[in-house]
């Protein structure tokens, strides 16, 4: 169930070019979110809220981590928030990765740029159940990189860049044919990349994590859809997602 | 005890604030946040004949105090609705009214006469945005003789009171409300969206996939009391006024400029509780500027009702 | 470098950025912030047949991200203008546009006629949304009838280009634009002021003196940009457009849906030196955006001149 | 000349109810404001400035005082200012009282609410210039008032009340009879105090200072005249004034 409730900034720092980290604390939210799910957050000034995902919960702790990038007026707003400030969200939101049970699995995450946060805490949380997790990460370049050490924590990490100057140079789809076998994917990331990782696996059981402008962020305005795969309707990515079966949704 | 109960033709509210059409899906979402019987009433999403499917997405965009929508009436058609929405919204004690969306007077019939055979809902909305396919894509919202046209022909097909959604992209909005007033509407409901867009300039085209989106939230609320006010010293049917609306001082605003009752679209977005807090909060703000009743102070602010 | 000039008739502009007619007087109290010759041209306050004195107050009203006015079209009447206001802007190395206003066809022609006298303005700016005295207070700029009328005769009476500024409230400004083209007009300004209201919850009335105002700032933005965007597909001469402009970027948007240079008014009582600030930001934009001259970015964003 | 500045908080404090004093540090300002005239005030999220009134000028410490009313949105944001922070101000605005260089003279100032900040920063300036001052300010309440001590060191102080909670029962003008002899009088306060004060002291040479919702703030705009008395024409408060010759204006 979503809930409308306040977070407190326990911590701010800026992790990567124009990328901040926060940890916040609130007690329903890092209880009951699962990875995949979002926050969607008030920001003060604005009318739309803006959906940031959970890059990881400490239950114990009842703090969410979000990662975020400045890429418009809100997120720089929400960027200048420091420790000690609060702010409004709704959440959590959406629906999480499926987490299936079967042990002795190997499971590809593959994510780029700022669609590398959802896989943290999906990845940390497969591991935690015992699967074999490879994370491939892409970023813009060396300036854009984080969390590295973070996966390497619980994942076989790989780093790409697309300038090359760090880890391998390209796009995260170079590296697929390296890495080996995995049963299944879980990406997140641009469209472009979302959509060379479908092609390129199409054999493979695969999950997809979408963006889309929103409006309600609840599924009752219709704004974030996505064509659904082979029918002419519709899914809601607010609500129905923003995790799909790679072959659920037209990209 | 202020006395926030209305009495429209069809409706019985409790209280004056609605969730606008489109802003509130059919109320199942916003239902897991409060009891919706709490509402004066609910405005269901806009039905069509058959379903569809609407616009290619971006369909929002964010503006200064406000926000562009193009969602492009998807709904699942109004058999569905009234198979699937309809009965969900009956459990609640609350008014249900129905906004009625088409490309041709014959769709508008046709969803109109649907809703003739259940009786959980309990008037129509008549929104007249929409471009007329058969007229080349003209607004029926934009000319008095269509607006009347259609507004006389779902009259005819419906058992329901009609209330007509003025959209405020008119040179003279006062000549739609009287043309709709002739052909039968039992109220007005105003404002609609206005006609907007915003370019993104990294791909220097049109943010929304649509181009055009219609305006909302608080930046269109001058527009709307101006209009309101306007209509107000020429029509005798209820309004029930919509356009910005995000506290019960905006309410009392509404009501003050002639409306009847109101909508909230836009702010249910940033606090799905702003209906049940501004119904909560405006006997004390009725109070504080000395008005005892809703009924007291409709049309207060317009000289011929002072 | 990238190139901000504009060239339009009557008007050679080094940046395509000016204040907008009402919202910097004649010029003199921004002077004192800075050097008007960097601005790319200054539109002066309305200018009328003989003095006016305008409206009662309050005058002006805040909204969220913007304001309605109420001003009245004050002013001391088109001879002391040319008399005392046009010299002082002369001395600054700037174009010079005036804004001419009236309540009949020949008083707009009046106007026109003097500014003949003067070798310091270069363009006037047909300011058709005031009411037409004659024709009972219906307005130049929702009838396209009127509106070319009005057009034709001040193209008559004066020497100059006749820029037309559109007013917004209609229901089809593309049919306003091309009248006022097939009229004779040079340009087109647009857009001026949505009509609005705010109520005065305390007195109950609304709370400008005049009881309607314009409204004006970031909350129209989007308007005004749709209005471009759709006039430009259907008219071929320039256009000056305004609406919440506030920054460089905001300039781009412009560009883009099809304005050829633009005007900045509400934003100069936030920060006086918005528009050099502007002026100063914009070739940075427009080199973020790939672009590399002001003339280039004009009607990028709009199919027809993709 | 009026410059675009920022100031800076050197302190906030609430004095009455709903009433803040904020010591705002800034050189332009404190050196060239002269007693009646304003600052006007950006208040973020609002399109239109603020104008509020010089109370108080510490040229030494290069300080500048503000009182000001929570009467709405502005003023409640304004409010929440605390002590580091600034803000954006146009100033000093206006004309100020004109202060006459004769010595030996009685000055009579009279405040209703928050009409008295500028009268103190005036009365002040007038008692270091040697002459006699007599301050009648007017309150709602007892809670309302505020600046007494203030008053009290340079001028004979009287309260009044409109529920005669502190000090005098009534309203400024029932004491004005009181008050004896007189040279000249200083007004600011809401228009019916104005009023009635310009009428029963015609004889009088008065300096009233005006309140208007303003646009531009500096003489632009002609949003915030007053009718001349015996023309048809307007004068601009926010350039013209905010203070005039009482019988200069139509009130
Ligand atoms: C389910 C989901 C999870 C996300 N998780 C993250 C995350 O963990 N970290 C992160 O940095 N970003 C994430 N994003 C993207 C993030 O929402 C946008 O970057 C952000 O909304 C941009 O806001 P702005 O004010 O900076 O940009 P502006 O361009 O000023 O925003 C204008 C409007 O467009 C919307 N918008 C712009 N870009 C996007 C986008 N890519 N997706 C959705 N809406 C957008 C904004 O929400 C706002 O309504 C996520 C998006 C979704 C849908
Ligand atoms: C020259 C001058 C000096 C002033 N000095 C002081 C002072 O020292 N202390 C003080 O508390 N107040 C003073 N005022 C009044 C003060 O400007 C208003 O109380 C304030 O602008 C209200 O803003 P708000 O956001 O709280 O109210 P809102 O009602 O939200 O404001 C809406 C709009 O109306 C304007 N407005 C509302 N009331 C007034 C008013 N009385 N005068 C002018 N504009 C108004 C606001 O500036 C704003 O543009 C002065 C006004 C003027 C003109
Ligand atoms: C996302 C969205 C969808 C809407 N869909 C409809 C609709 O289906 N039918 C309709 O008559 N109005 C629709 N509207 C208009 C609203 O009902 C309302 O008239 C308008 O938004 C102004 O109110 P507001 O400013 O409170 O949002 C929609 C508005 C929004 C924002
Ligand atoms: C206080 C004020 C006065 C104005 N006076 C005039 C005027 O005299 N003539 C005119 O054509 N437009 C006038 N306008 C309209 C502006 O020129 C401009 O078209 C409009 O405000 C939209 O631009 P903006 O949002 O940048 O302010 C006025 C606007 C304001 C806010
Ligand atoms: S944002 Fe409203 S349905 Fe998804
Ligand atoms: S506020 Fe603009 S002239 Fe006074």
């Amino acid at each position: 169930m979503i809930n409308k409730e306040n977070m407190y900034i326990q911590s701010r720092e800026q992790i990567a070019e124009d990328t901040i980290e926060m940890v916040l604390e609130n007690q329903w939210i890092s209880q009951k979110a699962v990875p995949g799910q979002f926050l969607h957050i008030s920001v003060p000034g604005h009318t739309l809220r803006r959906p940031i995902s959970i890059a990881d919960i400490n239950k114990d702790a009842g703090t969410t981590t979000i990662l975020f990038k400045i890429t418009g007026s809100g997120t720089e707003s929400l960027a200048a928030y420091q420790q000690g400030m609060s702010f409004d969200v709704l959440g959590p939101s959406g629906n999480g990765f499926p987490l299936t049970n079967e042990r002795e699995q190997t499971i590809l995450l593959i994510g780029g740029g700022i669609g590398v946060p959802p896989l943290h805490y999906l990845g940390k949380t497969l591991a935690e159940q015992g699967k074999h997790v490879i994370a491939v990460l892409g970023f813009q370049t060396d300036r854009h990189v984080f969390y590295e050490t973070e996966f390497q924590e619980f994942a076989e990490t790989y780093i790409v860049t697309d300038d090359g100057s760090y880890g391998a140079s390209g796009f995260v789809t170079d590296l697929l044919g390296d890495i080996g076998e995995f049963d299944q994917y879980y990406t997140c990331g641009p469209l472009p990349m979302l959509q060379a990782v479908k092609k390129q696996l199409t054999d493979k059981e695969g999950y997809i994590s979408l963006e889309e402008r929103m409006g309600c962020g609840i599924g009752a305005c219709f704004a974030c859809v996505i064509p659904e795969a082979g029918t002419s309707g519709y899914r809601k990515i607010c609500k129905d997602g923003p995790v799909f079966r790679a072959e659920e949704v037209a990209l | 005890m202020t006395d926030l109960s209305v009495q429209l033709p069809g409706l019985n509210l409790k209280n004056p604030v609605m969730p606008a059409s489109g802003c509130f899906g059919f109320g199942r979402e916003y239902s897991e946040f409060y009891d919706l019987s709490r509402l004066g009433a609910v405005i269901m999403k806009a039905a069509t004949g058959t379903a569809r499917y609407g616009n290619s997405t971006p369909r929002v965009a964010e503006t200064a105090s406000g926000m562009l929508n193009a969602i492009g009436l998807q709904n699942p058609g109004v058999e569905k609705i009234i198979e699937t929405e309809v009965p969900f919204l009956a459990d609640y004690d609350v008014p249900v009214i129905a906004n009625i969306a088409g490309s041709t007077v014959e769709e508008y019939q046709k969803v109109a006469e649907a809703f003739n055979h259940t009786d959980d809902v309990h008037a129509l909305e008549l929104n007249i945005s929409c471009p007329n396919v058969k007229e080349g894509g003209l607004q029926f919202g934009t000319d008095p003789g269509m607006a009347a046209e259609v507004t006389q022909a779902v009259k005819q097909a419906s058992r329901l009171p009609v209330y007509v959604k003025l959209s405020p992209n008119v040179s003279d909005i006062a000549s739609m409300a009287k043309a709709v007033e002739d052909a039968g509407a039992a109220g007005l409901s105003m404002i609609n969206t206005l006609s907007g867009m915003q370019m993104d300039l990294p791909s220097k085209k049109p943010l929304l996939a649509n181009g055009t989106g219609g305006l909302s939230g608080p930046a269109i609320k001058p527009v709307a009391i101006r209009m309101i006010y306007e209509v107000k010293q020429q029509v005798n049917i209820p309004i029930i006024g919509m356009g910005g609306i995000t506290s019960a001082e905006d309410v009392l605003e509404f009501l003050l400029a002639g409306a009847d009752a109101v909508a909230v679209g836009t702010a249910n977005f940033q606090n799905p509780f702003v209906c049940p807090e501004i119904i909560e909060k405006l006997p004390e703000v009725l109070h504080t500027y000395g008005i005892d009743s809703v009924k007291a102070a409709t049309g207060k602010g317009v000289p011929i009702y002072e």
